[in-house]
């Protein structure tokens, strides 16, 4: 089995969702960078579990969708409330506590 | 009575404890209740240590006494381990001693903002690390009262010391923080290089470091130089005294004086010196020499003050470089002339300070400049303050020239491995710092005492010694007397115990 | 392999689960007016589940589940486990002593506080259990997940609302870096089970560096917890926003899951792999101690810098943990971090504490709002100042034993690192000092600075919890051997 | 008596502390106590002075022949073991590891005889004080500290080891800084009593050292002990040399020896009972004490024995002869007195330096009769002739004539000074000056004789302005009451019959048989009485008084009617020139003599106050300079520097407060970074 590729893959993946944090303004999108950064992670998960026909791996896999779901539930409240109070989902205004 | 010889230090250590909770009960508006408890709580502390006094056989002064040793935290080996010899029992009851009179004399002199509630039960707090150090043979159990002593002050110089407290009280705290850190490393450093794994002090001084090489030993005594070197303090690490005195209220820097500083000096004796003699040996010729720096140079900065209680501060630098270079020369002549110095400094420069608060209370000033003629307006407190600064500047017949003398003897013939002339050198500039002594307490004299009041104190109400300052004060000044007549009180108390510690170094 | 339920062993789990399902509804069922029941309800289930754990503890055996061929399990009931268990579920009882008043009287509904709160609770006693790194995970998550939550619970307050999105986000991104390294080690080791890691880890020596690496990116999802820095931005300004209680929890009990689970990855995990994690545990704990005590010098606010003062104080915990494998310290580097955690639950939680007790006279966090607490509110200011000085370690409180045992384990070690690290931390402690008394020289040096000597009400709840931490504090800091006995017996 | 002489100082010690608790109370508030006490003591003395001669007749009696040998031959006599020993007695006072610390008793000669001096002369002070300090503000206090300096000096003068030695030297220290600034709202008199103070105790630097060094050399404190080692030849050379050394440091501090003794004439600020007691008989005689007691160490450190020079003897001789000329230009009479004390204390220090022990001591005892009569003249003179003032010149003169018995009580006591046969000054001062001469010091004899020149010369000067002329004063002047001249007589009476004890040619020298230890005493010559150079001494000292009378008698003919300046202008230039005329070709002195006609003297004078004394002050400046210095340093540099190094670390929190900017993906850009960094760095350093 070509294991590299998967891996680049998922580097690739979770690079993006890393820029994507970084770069992005809006509260939203950042969200969505972490949703690739974590596909990535369930791609090597998957990959390693097939190549060492280990079923763990995939275990795994399933337990991170399933939080991560919960934690973008979470996520989009937050950012629901921060743009009903601030009137932006944008993240450059979120900075009255700081030193 | 063997049950008393088993409980006398744990009373002694933890009866003010009790007092303390009692004191904290009663209403704050109670006032006359609570200077009654304390004071009852330290005469009976100081009971207990009478008792002690009867019950010590002085015959075996060298041995540990009154021992306790029971389980305290098994997890790292450290025990309840408390127990005195010559060189603790002086010192224990100087501690309880001062204690007593502190408070008496607190009676009706307490600083702003009053609150004697909580101005005693400090005091009593003090007391518990003061005791606590002195008796504890344990180096955790000494760590854990070495510190105990810190959070009084700490408080006392910040909430009813003089107008920079804070500034002093933080340093103050910072300076003796900093140094048992290293200390505290230096200790556990001891228990894992030890081959007995334990922290009980007896136990690893009857090893006498061996196992452990020269420049470990050294190493490891340089933490603890620091930890104690700081408490002394020694120079260049006394910057913290000056501030702490000038700013602690009266009482506050007589304990200082009087105990404080010399849980330092004791810390050497009972743990540095005879737990890693070989570091001892090759640290000695620095000791003494910033031994003898601080004697030149604390006599330096005291004619330099205007303010009174600040040259006294001065001077316990000066003083305890006698002290220390007692310590330094690890001959069992040092050590006792060291541990006179101690008890005599005490007394004396607890005196001291004792005569300059009551100043400040009647002048509201320590200002030099603006004092004179004492002795016209206040004669009793004039011819006492008279009396300190020659009990301070070493006169034989007083307390304090047992201290001096002898340590300045002692240099001439340091322990074997410590360079003569190095030492000799030391010797002659110690004698010189004796001169310099003499000037700046007779100068602070002749200004604050002699002469004739200056103009804007002419018409102040000036009160001369009153009751509880006779009370408080009349056993100090026997005390010098005492000692200074019959020096061998001390003396044959501290020496037996005092050739276990230098026996290493006789080799 | 069939999955073997003790249910003695899950039982302070199942109380819990139940617990937390029983306020859930009973929050739905309560007429506004009953709703001060809610607390109650949970107050009840927390200590019904410290009963089983009682119970465990006397059993004394260790219970395996989930276990392997090789006997050890993914789940595990020892004394390390039961240790914190017992801690998480005290410090959730007091959390919620304190909470309950300051909930109650806000503006913000109360039912499924209580409810984020336990669910958060529930994910710690698991995590206390946890060998694998699929239940690590989930543990953390729900760990995590209420509380980014109870961070924003101040709703309509922009502050709370910053609170919660910096911790949720910088949270899920360490989780994602963190899972990515799982992700390898999985890869390499073929296994989630901790000691499954191990066994590959001290059976291949010379191991590749992207292992090193993926251990690394694990360790970051724990420092994130642990607010260890350079992962500890989050901390000040969550804990600023966040409403009080809310921020105890997470600087106690929260952080103290992340720890537990970091020195279970550590010690059974990744311990023959000393290359990988020792040096970054160093970096973390001096980096930790430097930036959180400097920083927190220039605190104003009193929550700020009890934030700044906990990333300085995760830095001390980590000491031992950051020279376990040197010399002979594994064992002695272990007790010290238990011990560490137990008595910094106990003063920290107290600490905030007073500040709740205090905030509801003063209303304000400023440090410079406690001018003159020790003349209007004597008691709780000598309890602050015992806080405060047993966070700086000072004799006889506590926190002098918590940090002996620190120096204890770095002597153990030995090495010329460890006594530069003993060093660092020797420094830092006595820097520490300088802020914690800012507070006390407020308190007893200064005048008030507010109208009235009206004393603060302090409500029976809040006084409880103040009075468990300060009795705690004395009491462990003049006799240890209490919690000496704990940390000793914390081994895996 | 001798056996328990330790009553002897025990008695004033606690007269002192009676006076202190009660001498208020008491009708004469005090004095009475403190008479009675010294009187005591004064008796106990004579006893004992009594018993001592006793035991050495009847050592001597029954080995006679050695004892007649014995002074030359002391060492040797030791194997007959039948030489008088003084007797020891202590008690342990302290103990410090192996050495166990006496304190205690040791009568010899030297102490009997110092017991005699001490009480008599502090008796008489003490009831010639009871007019003189006549409603002083502190009269009780005043007698307080008398009985505790005479309980010090016996302490000092009875002590068998160093140490206590010691302390009581430094006793007697104090008392004489209390007494000297006893009207201390005085800032003059305060500064005397600092500067007497802190100037002996710099010497005291010295005794210290000397004591500490001569404990480990011989490894006792016992000064028998000490002796025995010194003159032992197995006795460290090195260690004696600057054992020696350093306790003549101590000596040079008490007993105001050259360059330390700027502080005894001012410490003529005390009252003059005091200074007759502390400052002339008693306690500036501690140094020679001192020398004499542990004379072997002297002997054997500064091989006194081989003649030549040796710095005791050079500082003697320069104290003689710079005591002496500076007495001329004083004014004031208790200064004359004071510079003439340096002078003769000169004499002493010089006569051990030379080897002449019984010649100082004796000089040590005639000198404290007469010295302490011409103080107390002097303080006659202003109690009752001169209104409380001591300056000769304005407010004296003439006063012969109202005060008859002071006048001759002074002239005898001047006489004596001046070393007029038979009075006691010249048989002491002639043994010395023999000594020196047989002893291989030929040199020092000379100075010795130039010295007594110029003391009869100023004693002449002093009598003259005192007592002769007119009066100047504006007071009437009257005789003193009978509890001053009583004293005075009696002293007078010592004074021409003292020297009598050791006045070779009429064959006696009880002094020397009675006084001079017999054990462990170094081999010192016994002169011959030598009737040239007495006869010579004796025709100086005439000379000179005949100069001073021709001189000051005659000008003050001449130059009644002119003003004061310009008069001792005109004088000095008139009775130099004279003085050369009569001297030029005839003796050594006449160059000497030359000085005298003002230059040289206020040259040294100036150099004495600009200079010595500027030292001294200098050193004082210089020490509080140095200390402002010191605490400069202190404060801006050490303190500065931990404040700064606090202050640092404040600022780099805030430097690092600064990378929290608030916003968020800064903080996650910050963490991957790290997360960046740290990777890379394991992978690199793996």
């Amino acid at each position: 089995m070509i294991m590299n590729q998967f891996l680049i893959l998922s580097a690739f993946l979770f690079c993006v969702g890393v820029y994507g944090v970084l770069a992005r303004r809006n509260g939203v999108l950042v969200l969505m960078s972490v949703e690739l950064m974590l596909n990535g992670v369930n791609l090597n998960l998957i990959a390693f579990s097939a190549r060492l026909h280990a079923v763990s791996g995939q275990v795994f896999a399933l337990f991170i969708i399933t939080i991560a779901a919960a934690e973008v539930g979470v996520g989009l409240a937050i950012v629901l409330l921060i743009y009903r109070n601030l009137r932006s989902p944008d993240l450059d205004g979120v900075d009255q506590l700081k030193g | 009575m063997s049950w008393f010889d088993d409980w006398a230090l744990t009373l002694a250590v933890f009866l003010p404890v009790v007092g303390m909770v009692i004191l904290l009960l009663i209403p704050r508006a109670e006032e006359g209740a609570q200077k009654l408890v304390a004071l009852l709580t330290t005469l009976v502390t100081f009971a207990v240590g009478i008792g002690i006094l009867f019950r010590f056989d002085y015959n075996r002064a060298g041995r540990l006494q009154f021992g306790v040793d029971k389980s305290w935290i098994d997890v790292i080996n450290s025990r309840y381990h408390m127990g005195i010899d010559g060189i603790s029992l002086p010192l224990l009851i100087l501690s309880m001693f001062i204690t007593v009179l502190c408070v008496i004399y607190s009676w009706n002199h307490f600083p702003e903002p009053h609150n004697p509630k909580a101005f005693l039960a400090l005091i009593l707090l003090l007391e518990v690390g003061m005791n606590g150090t002195f008796a504890a043979q344990d180096l955790i159990l000494f760590f854990v009262f070495f510190e105990i002593v810190l959070l009084p002050m700490f408080f006392m110089i910040g909430v009813w010391g003089g107008p920079n407290r804070e500034y002093a009280s933080i340093k103050f705290f910072l300076f003796t923080l900093f140094g048992s850190a290293l200390m505290l490393l230096s200790f556990l450093a001891l228990y894992f290089l030890s081959d007995v794994h334990t922290f009980s002090i007896p136990a690893l001084s009857a090893l006498h470091g061996s196992g452990i090489v020269e420049g470990t030993q050294t190493l490891v005594f340089a933490g603890m130089f620091l930890g104690f070197a700081i408490k002394v303090p020694m120079f260049p690490f006394h910057t913290w005294l000056p501030d702490a005195h000038t700013e602690a209220p009266t009482v506050g820097s007589v304990l200082l004086a009087a105990i404080m500083l010399k849980l330092g000096t004791y810390g050497f004796i009972r743990i540095a010196l005879p737990l890693l003699p070989k570091g001892a040996i090759n640290w000695a010729p620095w000791i003494g020499g910033l031994a003898v720096i601080g004697i030149i140079y604390g006599a330096f900065c005291c004619l330099a003050q205007t303010d009174m209680k600040r040259l006294i501060a001065f001077s316990s630098v000066a003083h305890m470089g006698f002290v220390m270079l007692g310590i330094a020369t690890l001959t069992d002549f040092g050590i006792n002339a060291a541990i006179f110095g101690m008890v005599a400094h005490g007394l004396i420069t607890g005196m001291l300070f004792f005569v300059a608060g009551s100043v400040q209370h009647n002048f509201h000033t320590r200002e030099i400049k603006r004092l004179g003629g004492l002795l016209v307006q206040a004669p009793k407190m004039g011819w006492i303050l008279g009396f300190c600064v020659m009990a301070s500047l070493g006169l034989p017949g007083l307390a304090g020239f047992w201290g001096e003398f002898p340590a300045i003897l002692s240099a001439f013939q340091p322990a074997p491995g410590l360079s003569d002339v190095v030492f000799r050198v030391y010797m002659v500039i110690a004698a010189i710092g004796t001169v310099l002594a003499a000037g700046y307490l007779l100068w602070m004299l002749q200004r604050v005492a002699f002469g004739t009041p200056k103009s804007e104190f002419e018409d102040a109400d000036i009160h001369d010694v009153g009751l509880a300052e006779w009370i408080a004060w009349t056993p100090m000044l026997l005390g010098i007397v005492i000692l200074g007549v019959y020096p061998n009180l001390l003396f044959s108390l501290t020496n037996p115990a005092v050739e276990h510690v230098s026996r290493v170094f006789a080799r | 392999m069939t999955p073997n339920f003790d249910f003695h062993a899950l039982a302070p789990e199942i109380i819990l689960s139940a617990t937390i399902v029983i306020v859930l509804v009973a929050d739905l069922l309560f007429a506004d007016r009953e709703r001060w029941q809610t607390p109650r309800i949970a107050t009840i289930g927390v200590l019904a589940s410290l009963v089983p754990v009682i119970t465990l503890a006397i059993d004394g055996t260790n219970r395996v589940m989930f276990a392997n061929a090789a006997g050890s399990g993914a789940y595990v009931v020892d004394p390390y486990a039961l240790t914190f268990k017992a801690l998480f579920l005290v410090a959730a009882y007091v959390t919620l002593l304190v909470s309950v008043d300051y909930i109650g009287e806000g503006d913000y509904y109360q039912g499924e506080f209580y409810f984020l709160l336990l669910t958060s609770v529930l994910g710690m006693i698991v995590m206390a259990s946890a060998r694998d790194l699929i239940t690590i995970f989930v543990a953390l998550e729900t760990i995590s997940i209420p509380t980014f939550v109870l961070a924003g619970w101040r709703k309509h307050d922009p502050k709370s609302n910053e609170a919660s999105i910096k911790y949720y986000l910088i949270g899920v991104l360490s989780s994602a870096v963190m899972l990515y390294g799982m992700s390898f080690i999985f890869g390499f080791s073929g296994s989630t089970l901790l000691t499954d890691i191990a066994q590959f880890a001290s059976a291949t020596p010379d191991v590749a560096p992207l292992f090193i690496v993926a251990i690394f990116l694990t360790l970051v999802g724990f420092a994130f917890k642990i607010s260890a820095v350079p992962f500890h931005f989050w901390v000040p300004d969550t804990y600023e926003g966040a409403p009080t209680p809310v921020t105890a929890f997470l600087s106690v009990s929260s952080k103290a899951g992340g720890f537990v689970a970091l020195l279970t990855v550590v010690y059974v995990g990744f311990f023959p792999s000393v290359n990988s994690w020792q040096p970054v545990l160093w970096v973390f704990a001096a980096l930790s101690m430097i930036v959180g005590n400097l920083v927190a010098l220039r605190q104003t606010n009193i929550v700020r810098m009890l934030a700044y003062s906990s990333v300085a104080q995760g830095g001390f915990i980590l000491v031992p943990l950051a020279v376990a494998q040197d010399g002979r310290a594994s064992a002695a580097s272990l007790e010290a971090v238990v011990t560490y955690l137990l008595i910094y639950a106990a003063m920290n939680l107290g600490a905030f504490a007073v500040v709740i007790a205090v905030s509801r006279r003063t209303r304000s966090a400023e440090i410079s709002s406690y001018a003159g607490l020790g003349q209007f509110a004597p008691v709780l200011a000598i309890l602050m100042s015992i806080f405060l000085f047993s966070l700086a370690g000072i004799p006889p409180l506590a926190g002098w034993y918590a940090k002996f045992m620190m120096f204890r384990a770095v002597l153990d070690a030995g090495t010329p690192w460890a006594i530069v690290l003993g060093v660092i931390a020797a420094v830092n402690s006595v820097i520490a000092f300088f802020y914690y008394t800012a507070v006390v020289r407020q308190m007893w040096f200064k005048e008030p600075a507010i109208e009235g000597t009206r004393s603060v009400e302090i409500p029976t709840a809040l006084g409880v919890a103040i009075a468990i931490c300060g009795a705690t504090v004395v009491v462990i800091g003049v006799y240890p051997q209490l919690f000496g006995r704990l940390g000793e017996l914390a081994r895996f | 008596m001798l056996d328990a002489a330790w009553i002897i100082p025990l008695i004033p010690a606690l007269s002192f502390v009676a006076i202190l608790f009660f001498g208020k109370k008491m009708p004469r508030q005090g004095s009475e106590i403190g008479i009675v006490a010294i009187a005591t003591t004064f008796v106990l003395s004579c006893v004992a002075a009594v018993q001592w001669i006793q035991r050495v007749n009847r050592y001597e009696g029954s080995h006679q022949g050695l004892g007649a040998l014995g002074k030359s031959l002391m060492l040797s006599t030791q194997e007959h073991g039948a030489v008088v020993k003084p007797v020891v007695h202590s008690i342990t006072w302290w103990q410090n590891g192996a050495f166990k610390f006496g304190i205690g008793i040791q009568i010899d000669g030297l102490a009997v005889m110092m017991l005699f001096v001490v009480t008599l002369i502090s008796l008489l002070v003490h009831i010639y004080s009871t007019a003189y300090m006549k409603g002083d503000i502190r009269f009780t206090y005043f007698y307080a500290a008398l009985s505790l300096f005479t309980a010090s000096m016996l302490i000092l003068v009875v002590a068998p080891n160093t140490l206590q030695l010691l302390v009581g030297w430094e006793l007697v220290g104090l008392c004489s800084f209390m007494l000297i600034g006893h009207w201390w709202e005085e800032g003059a008199n305060t500064n005397a009593a600092l500067k007497a103070f802190l100037t002996t105790r710099t010497g005291d630097i010295g005794l210290m050292i000397g004591v500490i060094i001569t404990f480990f050399a011989a490894g006792t404190f016992n000064i028998v002990g000490i002796n025995q080692y010194a003159l032992s030849p197995g006795a460290d050379h090195t260690l004696m040399v600057v054992g020696a050394s350093c306790l003549l440091i101590g000596i040079i501090g008490k007993s105001g020896q050259f360059p330390l003794h700027t502080w005894l004439p001012d410490a003529m600020a005390g009252p003059t009972p005091v200074s007759a007691l502390i400052h002339a008989a008693t306690m500036v005689v501690a140094g020679v004490y001192l020398g004499a007691r542990v004379y072997g160490v002297f002997w054997s450190g500064f091989n006194i024995g081989d003649g030549g020079m040796n710095p005791m003897a050079v500082i003697g001789a320069i104290t003689i002869l710079i005591g002496a000329a500076l007495a001329f230009v004083q004014d004031d009479i208790k200064k004359v007195l004071a510079y003439s004390t340096v002078s003769q204390l000169g004499y002493m220090v010089m006569g051990l330096g030379v080897g002449s022990w019984v010649g100082a001591v004796f000089h040590l005892f005639t000198h404290a009769f007469f010295k302490a009569l011409l103080f107390l003249g002097a303080g006659s003179v202003s109690h009752s002739g001169s209104h409380h003032s001591f300056d000769m010149k304005k407010d004296m003169g003439g006063l012969r004539k109202y005060m008859p018995i002071t006048f001759w009580t002074f002239l005898i006591g001047s006489a004596a000074l001046a070393g007029i046969a038979p009075l006691a000054g010249f048989w002491s001062k002639d043994e010395i000056l023999a000594t020196a001469g047989q002893g291989g010091f030929e040199l020092f004899a000379i100075v010795g004789l130039v010295g007594a020149f110029l003391t009869a010369a100023y004693m002449t000067r002093c009598v003259y302005l005192t007592f002769f002329g007119e009066y100047r004063g504006h007071g009437q002047p009257h005789e003193s009451p009978k509890a001053i001249t009583v004293p005075l007589i009696v002293l007078a009476v010592f004074s021409v019959f003292a020297g009598l004890a050791n006045a070779a040619p009429l064959g006696l020298e009880k002094f020397g048989e009675y006084v001079e230890p017999k054990f462990a005493f170094p081999p010192v010559i016994v002169p011959t009485f030598d009737y040239g150079l007495a006869g010579a001494s004796l025709f100086i000292v005439l000379s000179a008084i005949g100069v001073g009378v021709f001189l000051w008698f005659r000008e003050e003919e001449m130059h009644a009617f002119k003003g004061l300046t310009k008069r001792n202008v005109l004088a000095r230039g008139g009775y130099a020139l004279l003085v050369n005329k009569y001297y030029l070709d005839d003796l050594y002195e006449g160059v000497i003599v030359a000085g005298i006609k003002g230059p040289i003297a206020r040259a040294s004078y100036w150099i004495n106050q600009n200079v010595i004394d500027a030292v001294v002050k200098g050193a004082g400046l210089a020490a509080r300079a140095i200390a402002g210095g010191t605490y400069t340093l202190d404060q801006d540099v050490l303190d500065a520097g931990y404040d700064g190094l606090a202050r640092e670390t404040g600022a780099s929190g805030g430097l690092l407060s600064r990378v929290q900017t608030g916003r968020l993906q800064w903080y996650a850009l910050v963490s991957f970074a790290a997360i960046g960094v740290f990777s890379l760095a394991l992978v690199i350093f793996r």
